[in-house]
């Protein structure tokens, strides 16, 4: 028969359709294949270039493969666990603030002792040139935290200055970082509470 | 309840798909020249829009993820939204001559209006449950038809307005939709 | 996984085929029915100063989308309106002159009686028989032309109709209102 | 011979530029031109689709019927979307991060279907090939300078970035036109996009009209001459 | 019996009234013209037809032309004299075009036709008064110069609860229909019960805006025990127009493309009264009327008796001339009135008054951008929104203004009056209505030749065809001769 | 090219510069309060926005090649940028006045083809725009009276100065604040808000917006000289009042009383002076009371819910979007037709 009676007929679009599903199905997952590792292997150095950026130092474990999930009201938090020599030296967790314009996320490290060792916003909605002094490309203000502990500053002095704190506030702009601030003692409080869980330090081996 | 209203909101007004999301912009600017054309598209969208997310979500759950084949998902997606879209078409030619007349000939734009791929591939994304991706579709379809309206009735105004011959037509109609973003900035942080 | 992968996707497509070739198979329009529609709407002299061999041949052109609603003349104004509606576009009707109404007006003194006009004439508007004068009917005119493009003796002529106070009316106001 | 392919690369690039002619793909366009990487990246995406969607669509023209034609060519191009959306995710996952659900949309930008229809499923492979060539080089011509202008009022920058898109050796790409610029952030907020594509509408217009009546004058005079 | 029940006129205007200028003024008579210019269509509906031939003489109130069909009027010698002539003469018309008008050399003498007095006009039955007035070549005197003869026999057969007179002449500056009541109440009263009469009407008004108090008195005095009840209005542009007096009068509206006799109203005009009274009683037809000179650039503003076919040049010289340049010429009043050029138009039936006015009387300045202030809106007294059917027709887009309402508007400039950009808003739906018109005239002989050509084509064809069957016929016969020949032959051979 | 001209011969003694130039007028006793009110730098602020609106316009109309003096002496972009510099922040500095007059007269109205063509508020877009672009300068407030001399206010508008000391919050942004913080309203009232200063105007806040009464009385003034109508000031009072007054009722700790709402922020200048605008609202009486009450109703959830402390500006905007939907379904009724525009049927007797 000609293509062009073919064409009319009713099986061969089915087919033709089928057809064109079948072979570009089949080309998809060939690629998927061939991509599939490359994928994975971005997403995790995505992953865990933003967890070393709040671990400062040298870990000899693969950070993204030693995680605790802690229970907890608001929801679980995954916490990634940085050891040297098998003994947890630091643990990375996400935390939540709530700012001028909705959810603020922060990664924030924390050592052994309790110590903040960096703190960094992933993601948040605040105003761009009023809120958005808490990402490290426009501004400092993160790194305020390093080194702070729940007892220094003192419980009281844990909010921005208008609130009679130590951190500083924008201009115009005091709830973005009030949020970031109040998000980040949450985050020292639940280290607190879950030390022992965090630390490995229950007996269950890595 | 009181949630589903607010997401409802959220979608169509906050998050707008036209102005916010910035999706089915084709349609937006090519169907708002006439009010009945703004209409028929409005509706057969929101049809479509809300058959549509139902459709992929299934998809999504009962096919793609079972079988662990989520690589396929845009070209499942776009092929059973053409058969939705096919479809509507079949049905409502059958059912409703009427109403064929005035959604007929918008019905094949909309497998190209890219509002319904990427609200069927957002809901993915955000992991919504079907109650909530069938709201989200629906209030985006809302978000979308209200900003249609809206936008229609400035654009014949504008039909009849002395716009300098360097701007009439398109570029002021991008003007428009720009001063009709801004407003709509004014739902920000609500809901 | 991969064969699932194909299978269920060949499986779509073939349904999906299927259905459009069903569906087209089942829900084809016939015929055209605009052309109709345009045809009525023509002037319907058949003069073919469109470029087309009569109005059905323009309406044809017109429902492909092939030609400007603006091709008729003595359609002019009116019908380049009328088929702008019907289409549903946006005619740019600038250059069409609003042309002036004519009408033909045969030269009694030069009229020869030869009978070229009285036969082209589309719509019966000229009466005569041979070597006699030969007269218009203002009513059945449509200024088509022909008859001015037969006539030997040039006494044929298109000419303006002049206004009366039954035709008459305002112009357009054309101040600044920029 | 050569004038077609003038013909074809001139509508491309201009005359029928998607974007600014044919006033089709505007959700990308929008939504990614924050700045001017993020518009040549998608550019580079959209072309890349463009140009392979025409050449395979051209080379099968005679096998497809007009009743399943838009399924099959829909099809067609959500593979090679896909294609796109794997290897960006496998190694320019930067990239990747910022364009987003847009790679996915591609599929639907009405332009890449628009060409299949229009050209590719009329005229031979190379043809089709270079249409698709032109039209993404337009369209990425076109995102480019929106994204640009946009970026340049909005945060005083061009091409932030680059590095990302391009590897580091086009980190000399990354300008900053106005120094402790204070960022006029209209312009990177969708109101502005809509704006800016206004502008440049209304600015391609009156350079199309500049042209068209230098034309008119020259006609005489080569007559005159 | 002023204090009878008014309903509210929306929107309309109050434009500042300059009646006094004329008001106070008694009605005088013209002196006699050397020649009268008698166009042959003074009313709405088809021309007179001349019965007259250049050179004939005739008497005053002589038939001069006849009505032709069944909207029309006829037409009366004004005076005594010679028809020097058939022809064109400038029309009291915008266009200013050359109509066809019987030119009359007055001789000077006055010479009657013979009129028949009727002492018991009441006796006549309603026909034989409805036939007189349309024998004496009546129309509307408030300017829609529909023939009265017409209007009284539609009514009449459609039955009329509220003859309506109307007296509000709200237009500023006219004063001829306020002179006349103040005069000759007496005869209008009779008029109005004549009119009533011949209509069967049950209720009688009188709408008489209350910026003429002295008329309201008079007509008041004259309708002492009769069933006619004098209503003062309030003052406000368009109150005299038809449509709004009913709404005012009677809370009634007449439903869109419809006549006030379909809500059982016949609205007629102080003036028309007069006439008809005068025909009825005196038998003398239409040969006059009253018009107001006025303006601020005429010297003396007043108002006469002048005939019809007067040139208007001749009222200005009786009313001493200008006192300053004219800005322009009006016939009939500001809000709905006409610019002429010409002052030899002459004086019609329809024309209620001669304004030369001086440009700040007139106030109006370069149009500017409208900006949709709506206060057209608020002054239209039919409801329509002038600003959006502007913007469409602008936009060459009739058919959306028509869905605005165009073909309702009665054309009566409050909202131009008002408009603060001073855009010519009647002017664009003049245009509109008669672009329209235009439109509607043309598909009519589109169709018609249409109609025309595919006759021609038909027969065309079936010429052809006949043609065709004839040779076909022929050429069969010629054949079956042949066959037949030779089958003959063959037989002959066989034999 | 006909030299006949259209009746009517008379007209009534308005203009287009007549009526700008009364809005001026009614603007001015409430200006002059912030002049006194906030001192120099208001001052300096309302003239940098009139010279930049004017040469603005000026220019792009040159650009056109249309007559720049008629565009100019219709007074609308003057009034377009008095009304835009009393809605700013009157310590803000210059360039927030030149990008925002420009924007008014070019991107707000002359790109639409200029006066009467634009479907947008000229002055609340570039309010809007201002707003989500330069949200620190458009939101430092300051408190009154403390009037700085000439010499200060040129380093304040021209250089712009941090104001060390002055500095305040509106009423709106305030309870805002306060609320992000848990703060009852009660507790985030006292002190700020006494009705007899509001009232007054003596209070933080745009140049122009602060004396309730003075405003009050250029739109009745307004509304004397029949310039504006009642419908759209009235309706947009009651949008905002009556779903207050509902809520303050149900939860007065969360929700403001009308009277907070009604004397603060832009609503009183809102009302009578922005929502009348002519050219952006709906052209019948009804719709022009459906859209103050849409003004009202979106102010009030902008203000109770939305992210922005003040939501007058947008909520003008978004009706301005839907005003040509109003005047397509807000038609008045014509004579002798039922509201359908079918023709009334005839009823006889
Ligand atoms: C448009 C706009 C955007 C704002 N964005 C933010 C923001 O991102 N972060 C923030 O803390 N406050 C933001 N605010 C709120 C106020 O600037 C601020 O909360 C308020 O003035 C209190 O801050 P203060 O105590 O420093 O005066 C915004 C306000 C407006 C009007
Ligand atoms: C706007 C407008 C104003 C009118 N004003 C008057 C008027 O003041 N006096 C009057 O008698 N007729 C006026 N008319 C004419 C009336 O509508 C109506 O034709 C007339 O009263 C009928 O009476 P007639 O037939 O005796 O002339 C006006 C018409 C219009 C459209
Ligand atoms: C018409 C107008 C609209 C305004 N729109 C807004 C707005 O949308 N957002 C905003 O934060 N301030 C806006 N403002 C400024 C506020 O009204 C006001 O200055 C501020 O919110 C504080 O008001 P308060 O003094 O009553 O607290 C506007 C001012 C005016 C005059
Ligand atoms: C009562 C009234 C209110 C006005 N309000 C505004 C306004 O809020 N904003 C503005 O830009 N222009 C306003 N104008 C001026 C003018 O209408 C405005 O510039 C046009 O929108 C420009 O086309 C107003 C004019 C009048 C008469
Ligand atoms: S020009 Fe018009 S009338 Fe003549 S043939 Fe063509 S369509 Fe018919
Ligand atoms: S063609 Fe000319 S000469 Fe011949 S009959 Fe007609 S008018 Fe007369
Ligand atoms: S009165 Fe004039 S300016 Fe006002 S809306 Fe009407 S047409 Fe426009
Ligand atoms: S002229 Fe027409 S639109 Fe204007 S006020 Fe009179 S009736 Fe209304
Ligand atoms: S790209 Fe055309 S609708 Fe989105």
């Amino acid at each position: 028969m000609k293509l062009e009676e073919l064409r009319g007929k009713l099986v061969y679009q089915g087919i033709l359709l089928g057809g064109v599903a079948l072979l570009t199905s089949a080309a998809l997952s060939f690629a998927s294949r061939a991509t599939e590792a490359d994928i994975k292997a971005a997403e995790a150095a995505d992953l865990k270039q933003s967890l070393t950026q709040v671990l400062p130092g040298e870990y000899d474990n693969d950070l993204l493969k030693d995680t605790v999930t802690l229970h907890e009201p608001g929801g679980d938090v995954l916490a990634y666990r940085a050891r040297r020599a098998g003994k947890v030296e630091a643990v990375v967790y996400r935390v939540t603030g709530y700012g001028y314009a909705g959810a603020i996320m922060c990664v924030m490290g924390v050592s052994r002792e309790g110590k903040i060792l960096g703190v960094r916003v992933i993601s948040h909605k605040e105003t761009p040139g009023l809120g958005d002094k808490i990402e490290t490309a426009k501004s400092n203000w993160v790194h305020a935290f390093e080194g702070k502990w729940l007892g220094e500053p003192t419980a009281d002095k844990w909010a921005v200055k208008k609130d009679g704190g130590i951190f500083d506030q924008f201009a115009g702009a005091t709830i973005t970082p009030r949020g970031v601030v109040k998000a980040v003692r949450g985050g020292l409080e639940l280290f607190d509470k879950e030390r022992a869980t965090l630390l490995d330090e229950t007996g269950a081996k890595p | 309840m009181s949630e589903y209203l607010l997401l409802l909101l959220g979608t169509a007004l906050v998050n707008n798909v036209v102005l916010v999301k910035f999706l089915g912009l084709c349609p937006f600017m090519g169907v708002s020249k006439k009010m009945d054309g703004a209409l028929g598209m409005s509706m057969a969208t929101t049809f479509v829009l809300t058959l549509a997310t139902a459709a992929t979500w299934m998809l999504e759950h009962w096919l793609l993820m079972p079988l662990g084949i989520q690589y396929l998902r845009i070209l499942a997606f776009i092929l059973t939204i053409a058969a939705v879209v096919q479809f509507t078409e079949m049905v409502i030619r059958k059912t409703s001559p009427g109403l064929y007349q005035v959604l007929g000939i918008y019905l094949p734009l909309i497998t190209t209006n890219c509002a319904v791929l990427g609200i069927a591939l957002l809901n993915v994304q955000e992991k919504n449950s079907f109650m909530h991706s069938l709201l989200y579709g629906f209030g985006s379809a809302l978000g979308f038809s209200l900003v249609m309206l809206l936008f229609t009735g400035l654009r014949v105004r504008l039909a009849l307005a002395q716009v300098p011959p360097a701007f009439s037509g398109a570029p002021i109609g991008f003007v428009v939709a720009g001063l009709l973003a801004l407003s709509f900035m004014g739902f920000a942080g609500l809901a | 996984m991969l064969l699932s992968a194909i299978v269920s996707l060949t499986l779509l497509g073939t349904i999906l085929g299927l259905l459009l070739g069903l569906a087209a198979r089942y829900l084809k329009v016939e015929g055209n029915p605009l052309v109709a529609e345009l045809e009525q709407l023509l002037p319907g002299s058949q003069c073919g100063q469109c470029g087309f061999p009569g109005c059905i041949g323009a309406a044809q052109a017109l429902a492909e989308g092939s030609v400007s609603v603006t091709l008729c003349p003595p359609g002019g104004r009116a019908v380049a309106q009328l088929l702008a509606a019907k289409l549903g576009i946006e005619a740019d009707l600038s250059g069409v002159a609003d042309n002036v109404p004519r009408i033909a007006e045969i030269k009694e003194e030069i009229c020869i009686g030869c009978t070229r006009c009285f036969k082209v004439c589309p719509t019966d508007a000229i009466m005569g028989a041979a070597q006699q004068i030969h007269v218009v009917f203002r009513e059945a005119c449509t200024a088509c032309g022909k008859c001015e493009e037969v006539c030997p003796t040039e006494s044929v002529k298109l000419q303006p109709i002049p206004a009366t106070l039954q035709s008459w009316y305002w112009n357009k106001p054309t101040g600044a209102l920029a | 011979m050569n004038e077609k392919y003038a013909r074809i690369t001139k509508d491309g690039l201009w005359d029928n530029n998607v974007v600014f002619a044919q006033m089709l793909a505007l959700c990308p366009t929008l939504a990614v031109t924050s700045s001017a990487t993020n518009g040549l990246g998608m550019g580079l995406a959209s072309t890349a689709v463009l140009l392979l969607s025409n050449i395979i669509i051209s080379s099968v023209r005679q096998f497809i019927s007009a009743e399943v034609r838009i399924p099959v060519y829909i099809v067609l191009i959500a593979t090679l979307v896909t294609l796109v959306d794997m290897s960006l995710n496998a190694w320019v996952h930067e990239l990747y991060k910022v364009l987003g659900l847009f790679i996915a949309l591609i599929v639907v930008n009405c332009a890449i279907l628009g060409r299949a229809e229009a050209f590719a499923s009329k005229n031979s492979v190379f043809d089709a090939a270079l249409d698709g060539l032109m039209m993404g080089i337009g369209f990425t011509l076109s995102l480019v300078v929106i994204g640009g202008v946009r970026e340049i009022l909005g945060s005083g920058t061009l091409f932030a970035n680059a590095h990302l898109l391009l590897g580091s050796s086009f980190a000399f790409l990354e300008t900053t036109i106005v120094p402790d610029y204070k960022g006029f952030l209209l312009m990177i907020l969708p109101p502005g996009g809509f704006m800016v594509v206004g502008m440049l509408l209304a600015a391609k217009r009156v350079l199309d009209q500049r042209r068209a009546a230098r034309e008119v004058v020259a006609v005489p005079e080569a007559v005159a001459s | 019996m002023l204090s009878a029940k008014l309903f509210k006129l929306r929107g309309g205007v109050h434009p500042e009234g300059r009646k006094n200028l004329s008001a106070e003024r008694h009605i005088r008579t013209l002196p006699l013209p050397q020649k009268l210019f008698v166009p042959l269509q003074q009313h709405i509906g088809a021309p007179a037809s001349p019965v007259v031939n250049v050179g004939d003489k005739v008497l005053k109130g002589q038939l001069i032309a006849v009505a032709q069909g069944a909207v029309s009027s006829s037409i009366h010698a004004p005076t005594s004299g010679v028809i020097v002539a058939l022809g064109d003469h400038v029309a009291p018309h915008p266009s200013g075009l050359p109509v066809p008008t019987i030119t009359l050399q007055s001789d000077g003498a006055e010479n009657w036709i013979a009129c028949e007095t009727i002492a018991d006009p009441f006796a006549l039955t309603p026909e034989d008064i409805a036939a007189r007035v349309g024998a004496a070549g009546i129309v509307g005197l408030g300017g829609a110069t529909f023939p009265s003869a017409l209007k009284l026999n539609l009514s009449r057969s459609s039955g009329v609860q509220t003859l309506i007179m109307n007296g509000g002449e709200c237009e500023p500056y006219l004063t001829c229909d306020d002179r006349i009541m103040r005069e000759r109440a007496a005869e209008i009263v009779e008029g109005i019960r004549l009119i009533a009469y011949a209509v069967a009407a049950q209720e009688i008004l009188v709408g008489i805006e209350d910026n003429k108090p002295e008329a309201i008195a008079a007509m008041q005095a004259a309708s002492v025990d009769t069933p006619v009840k004098v209503v003062a209005m309030p003052s406000m542009y368009p109150m005299g127009s038809e449509k709004q007096i009913i709404q005012v009068l009677t809370g009634k509206e007449v439903p869109a493309g419809g006549r006030p006799a379909d809500i059982g109203v016949l609205v007629h005009n102080v003036a028309t009264a007069y006439a008809v009274q005068q025909a009825i009683r005196f038998g003398k037809p239409l040969l006059s009327r009253l018009v107001t000179l006025s303006g601020g650039a005429i010297k003396t503003p007043c108002n006469v008796e002048a005939l019809i076919g007067t040139p208007v040049e001749e009222l200005i010289a009786f009313a001493d001339g200008y006192a300053q340049p004219a800005a322009r010429m009006v016939l009939g009043g500001p809000m709905m009135g006409q610019q002429f050029t010409n002052t030899n138009v002459p004086v019609v039936k329809g024309t209620s008054g001669v304004l030369a006015l001086t440009a700040s009387e007139i106030g109006q300045a370069e149009p500017s951008p409208c900006i949709r202030c709506s206060t057209c809106i608020r002054a239209c007294p039919v409801g329509l929104m002038p600003v959006e059917m502007v913007s469409r027709i602008r936009a060459s887009d009739l058919a959306a203004a028509v869905d605005f309402g165009l073909k309702d508007c009665i054309a009566c400039g409050s909202c131009s009056y008002v408009c603060p950009a001073h855009i010519p808003l009647v002017h664009y739906f003049n245009y509109a209505k008669g672009d329209l018109a235009a439109q509607e005239r043309t598909k009519l002989k589109q169709e018609a030749t249409k109609k025309l050509a595919d006759a021609r084509n038909e027969r065309i064809a079936r010429i052809e065809r006949e043609r065709a069957e004839a040779a076909a016929r022929r050429k069969a016969a010629r054949e079956a001769k042949a066959a037949k020949a030779a089958a003959e032959k063959a037989a002959e051979e066989v034999a | 090219m006909n030299p006949i001209a259209h009746s009517p011969h008379a007209h009534a003694p308005v203009s287009i510069p007549k009526v700008m130039g009364t809005v001026l007028l009614a603007l001015t006793p409430a200006t002059l309060f912030g002049f006194w009110l906030f001192g120099w730098p208001a001052i300096n602020l309302w003239a940098v926005s009139l010279i930049a609106a004017i040469l603005g316009e000026a220019f792009v109309v040159r650009m056109q090649g249309r007559a720049v003096r008629p565009v100019l002496m219709d007074g609308s972009g003057i009034l377009t940028a008095w009304l835009l510099a009393l809605s700013l922040p009157p310590y803000a500095p210059w360039w927030i006045a030149v990008l925002g007059s420009l924007f008014a007269v070019v991107v707000g109205k002359q790109v639409f083809g200029g006066l009467g063509q634009n479907l947008f508020n000229p002055a609340m877009a570039a309010r809007v725009m201002l707003l989500i672009s330069f949200p620190l300068e458009m939101t430092s407030w300051v408190a009154p009276a403390q009037a700085p001399g000439w010499l200060d206010s040129l380093r304040i508008t021209f250089m712009s100065q941090p104001l060390d000391g002055m500095a305040s919050a509106s009423l709106l942004g305030h309870v805002k604040t306060e609320f992000t913080r848990g703060v009852g309203l009660d507790q985030a009232l006292s002190g700020y808000y006494a009705p007899q200063h509001m009232l007054m105007g003596s209070r933080a806040g745009s140049l122009g917006e602060t004396a309730a009464v003075l405003l009050l009385i250029g739109g009745l003034f307004l509304i004397a000289r029949r310039i504006i109508t009642w419908h759209a000031p009235v309706a947009m009072l009651l949008g905002v009042a009556v779903p207050a007054l509902l809520f303050n009722a149900i939860d007065a700790n969360h929700y403001a009383g009308p009277l907070v709402h009604l004397l603060s922020g832009g609503l009183m200048l809102g009302a009578f002076f922005i929502i009348t605008d002519p050219v952006t609202s709906p052209n019948t009486a009804k719709g022009q009371f459906i859209f103050g009450l849409g003004c009202g109703l979106l102010t009030w959830i902008i203000r109770t819910w939305g992210g922005y402390p003040e939501g007058v500006a947008f909520a003008v905007m978004l009706m301005n979007a839907a005003t040509p939907l109003i005047d397509q379904f807000v038609k008045p009724r014509i004579y002798g037709r039922d509201r359908k525009g079918a023709a009334l049927s005839v009823e006889k007797r």
